[in-house]
């Protein structure tokens, strides 16, 4: 991959960048892009029971032009490579890419040797931001995954992040 | 010419400045403080959306008059809400029936256009295209 | 047998007492399997040219496509094709099954009785790379357009 | 016509001809189906699937893997109705090594099959009803949705890609507190259909969107091999679970909806009527389980049923599913074929899209409730 494309902006004001990206943060548009099982976990978070729109992620944009946020959710398969580039190309810039399931991050349970179909993970293709594990990950898995997304954004975390009693303090 | 006649034109010349301005403020904006270039993966950005794949042929052919028949019921009702915003400030003051009937006969003459769009036979999107039945 | 006219006990019918052989009378001979055991009535095996002949004595028995299977047997120099058929009135099973040489597999395609078969054939020459001539249009359906190799032969390493 | 012919046809014609790409990415295929779409302004000449996108291995992966290894793909190749395609795999596999299954293991298998079949046709009335435009069922056929999971989430643990059931039975059995969650879910869930009947099926719009609308007739289920809830909306009532009993479906008394309009509607009623029978299915499992062994003992680890080729066919929610596996003795399979129903569902789309305006191609398309991995395998 070439190198970090310098995209930053002409003019930049610091506090005009919080602010951007609180509002980016809490109006993530995601991609339509369900490729395989992940997607009806995605559609199960997106109904009413899960519910994205407490984060404002409800808005599913099927038009890569509209869309912030690309939810990787299935396999991609060599034939699908390079659609799934082109829709990443055709996204405006401020883009970021959740890879959700096990597919996405490292071809998941289609992974042997001699296997001729799966591409092992979307980071092949371009830069990924979250990774979701799971097969499928529950649909609060991936409300998780946007909120570990927007602490990527705006630096801190809106929820309180659910520890495990064991888990050790780092973060 | 009084000097009410220059201030008035002052009003109207701030007014068509503060439209332009909100006009290509954004524009500017826009320019300013978005991304300069945007990641590429296969470098395809400026391509046309299709699904993910890239288009096939061309997109610039004659296509049939019912599109076009179709946005011009568009075009008469832009043109009877363009009427009625302005009217619905004017006339909110107190009720009189010359008003309410000045209304009714723009909006009754407008949808004319549904009657002459229905006659037309445009809602039924009859193909006028010389292709042969496949 | 005609297609449209639903037999008597429509809806809860189990498949008949197979006393009488159905397809005794059909040219190529069906002999009866066990159902409870391998999941088909009736069996046929016929050379690949009478492929066609049997596709056609389904069709007018009134029976549907379900599947073009191939299958690989490099040790004994041949591929094999089995043909399904399942009966949407009667609910018979049956298998037509065929074995062409390995090196040059060549079957002539059923694609002109079967609309239903022109996936399944083209499934089966992409991943086996038997032939089905008469096949209107032979490209690989699943792999990408540019695939030339044939990934469910046994002797199949990552192209 | 391949793109160059369509390309000249179109210049020389000086018509409206031209390709549209109802891509991988598209909200109407509900998964990563491609449709090469040659077009007349907005009716379609020729509409051609193109599959391949999510295509998995599945097969191949069969021929690396032992009997058991490969129970978790059988749950991933339709992951809406996944418990049919795993009953379809263990059931082939044990009709090879003739291992007998207990009622009890029966019984579950046929009450989990029948919940998953009406969670899968609750996405389906969901996305089919946001291709029409409409939102809100999709809210309200998910909210039920949930319900159904969590009861199979109880018992199996995951909540689409099951892996519950082994030869020879299930993976663990089900306790009361399950039975109980399917038996109040029937009640709530036809209170559920009869205000979906009043709120969607009688809506006038619906009907307008869907009657008439992409007629298939019995001679092209038939030529095309489609089945399921498509060739029953043509007036074929043919269920495998009635023409080749499987399980304890024999002893179950439910019909078979079909219709013989053959158009959008008449599938749309099917599927809502298919939800119906289903939950008296239930109803009738939940009462009449037996007690007693969920899974026969002593079914070897490595399991090597004798050499030979085996069927087995499942009504699954999309239509009939066939797997025919061969073994040649040895602890992985040598082949295993999956005849799924969606595959042959579309390759009717092409005759049936013919001179279609492109809004009621999406209808018919949704009307054929099409999985995507399905297709492609």
């Amino acid at each position: 991959m070439d190198p970090e494309v310098q995209c930053s902006q002409i003019v930049k004001f610091a506090r005009l960048e919080d602010l951007l990206a609180l509002g980016r943060a809490n109006s993530l548009w995601p991609l339509t892009f369900g490729l395989a099982c992940c997607a009806i976990e995605m559609m199960a978070a997106g109904a009413s029971r899960f519910d994205l729109a407490r984060f404002g992620a409800e808005v599913f944009r099927p038009s890569p032009r509209q869309a912030d946020v690309m939810i990787v959710a299935g396999t991609i398969t060599k034939k699908m490579a390079p659609a799934v580039k082109t829709l990443y190309d055709q996204m405006p810039e401020p883009k970021w890419v959740i890879a959700m399931g096990n597919c996405a991050i490292s071809g998941g349970p289609f992974v042997y040797p001699g296997q001729y179909s799966v591409v092992e993970g979307v980071d092949k293709l371009f830069p990924v931001d979250v990774y979701i594990p799971g097969c499928p990950p529950r649909p609060e898995a991936l409300i998780e995954g946007i909120l570990a997304l927007e602490k990527k954004l705006t630096g801190k975390r809106r929820w309180p992040e659910v520890k495990p009693p064991a888990a050790s303090e780092s973060v | 010419m009084g000097k009410t006649y220059y201030l008035d034109l002052v009003y109207l010349a701030a007014f068509a400045f503060g439209g332009l301005l909100f006009a290509l403020a954004p524009v500017v904006l826009g320019k300013l403080l978005s991304a300069r270039h945007t990641r590429q993966s296969a470098n395809k950005t400026g391509q046309f959306v299709e699904c993910g794949m890239d288009p096939i042929g061309d997109a610039w052919i004659r296509y049939s008059a019912v599109y076009y028949l179709y946005a011009l019921i568009f075009v008469a009702f832009a043109v009877d809400v363009l009427f009625l915003i302005p009217v619905a400030l004017v006339y909110d003051s107190e009720f009189a029936w010359r008003d309410l009937v000045e209304v009714l006969l723009f909006v009754g003459i407008l949808s004319l256009v549904i009657v002459y769009a229905w006659k037309k036979g445009i809602f039924e999107w009859t193909r006028k295209s010389n292709v042969p039945k496949s | 047998m005609d297609i449209n006219k639903p037999n008597a006990s429509q809806g809860v019918v189990s498949p008949s007492l197979l006393a009488e052989h159905p397809l005794a009378h059909l040219v190529i001979p069906f002999e009866k399997v066990d159902y409870a055991r391998r999941g088909v009535h009736f069996e046929a095996r016929v050379e690949p040219a009478q492929v066609v002949l049997a596709a056609a004595l389904m069709e007018q028995e009134g029976f549907a496509l379900d599947a073009v299977t191939g299958v690989d047997w490099p040790q004994d120099n041949q591929m094999e094709i089995v043909y399904d058929f399942f009966h949407p009135m009667m609910g018979w099973r049956t298998a037509v099954r065929t074995r062409v040489r390995r090196d040059l597999p060549e079957v002539p395609s059923i694609e002109h009785i079967y609309p239903g078969a022109n996936w399944h054939e083209r499934e089966a020459w992409e991943f086996f790379g038997i032939h089905f001539s008469g096949h209107p249009q032979l490209t690989p359906l699943l792999l990408p357009d540019d695939a030339d190799y044939h990934p469910l032969r046994k002797d199949f390493a990552v192209a | 016509m391949t793109p160059a012919e369509a390309i000249e046809a179109a210049r020389r014609a000086g018509n409206e001809t031209f390709i549209l790409n109802l891509g991988p990415q598209h909200p109407a295929t509900h998964g990563v189906l491609r449709i090469k779409l040659t077009m007349d302004g907005e009716y379609i000449l020729r509409a051609e699937p193109v599959a391949g996108y999510i295509h998995r291995m599945h097969e191949k992966m069969g021929e690396n893997r032992t009997w058991a290894q490969y129970l978790p793909n059988t749950s991933r190749i339709d992951y809406l109705s996944a418990m049919t395609y795993t009953h379809a795999y263990v059931a082939a596999v044990e009709r090879a090594a003739g291992i007998e299954v207990p009622r009890r293991a029966e019984f579950i298998r046929v009450i989990t099959s029948e919940l998953n079949r009406i969670s899968s046709h609750l996405v389906w009335f969901g996305a089919f009803l946001l291709d029409l435009g409409g939102f809100t069922p999709l809210l309200y056929a998910f909210d039920d949705r949930e319900k159904i999971l969590d009861m199979l989430e109880a018992i199996t643990g995951s909540r689409l890609t099951y892996c519950y059931y082994r030869f020879g039975g299930v993976y663990n059995d089900v306790d009361d507190a399950f039975l109980g969650a399917a038996r109040d879910f029937v009640p709530y869930m036809r209170e559920r259909l009869k205000m979906y009947e009043t709120l969607v099926t009688e809506n006038l719009i619906l009907r307008k969107r869907l009657e008439g609308i992409g007629p298939i007739s019995k001679k092209m289920c038939h030529k095309y091999g489609a089945t399921g809830p498509v060739m029953r909306g043509s007036g074929i009532a043919y269920d495998v679970r009635r023409m080749e009993p499987y399980s304890v479906y024999p002893e179950l008394e439910f019909d078979i909806p079909h219709y013989p309009e053959g158009d959008c509607m008449a599938r749309y009623r099917v599927r809502m009527e298919e939800m119906a029978q289903s939950l008296r299915i239930i109803e009738q499992a939940v009462a009449m389980i037996p007690a007693g062994p969920f899974q026969t003992p002593g079914v070897p680890k490595s399991l090597k049923p004798p050499a030979g080729d085996y069927c087995f066919a499942v009504e699954a929610a999309r239509g009939r599913l066939m797997v025919r596996i061969v073994s040649d003795g040895k602890e992985m399979p040598y082949r295993v074929r999956w005849r799924t129903p969606s595959f042959c569902n579309i390759t009717l789309f092409e005759e049936a899209s013919r001179g279609m305006m492109l809004a009621d191609a999406l209808a018919l398309l949704g009307s054929l409730d099409l999985v995507i991995p399905d297709i492609d395998r």
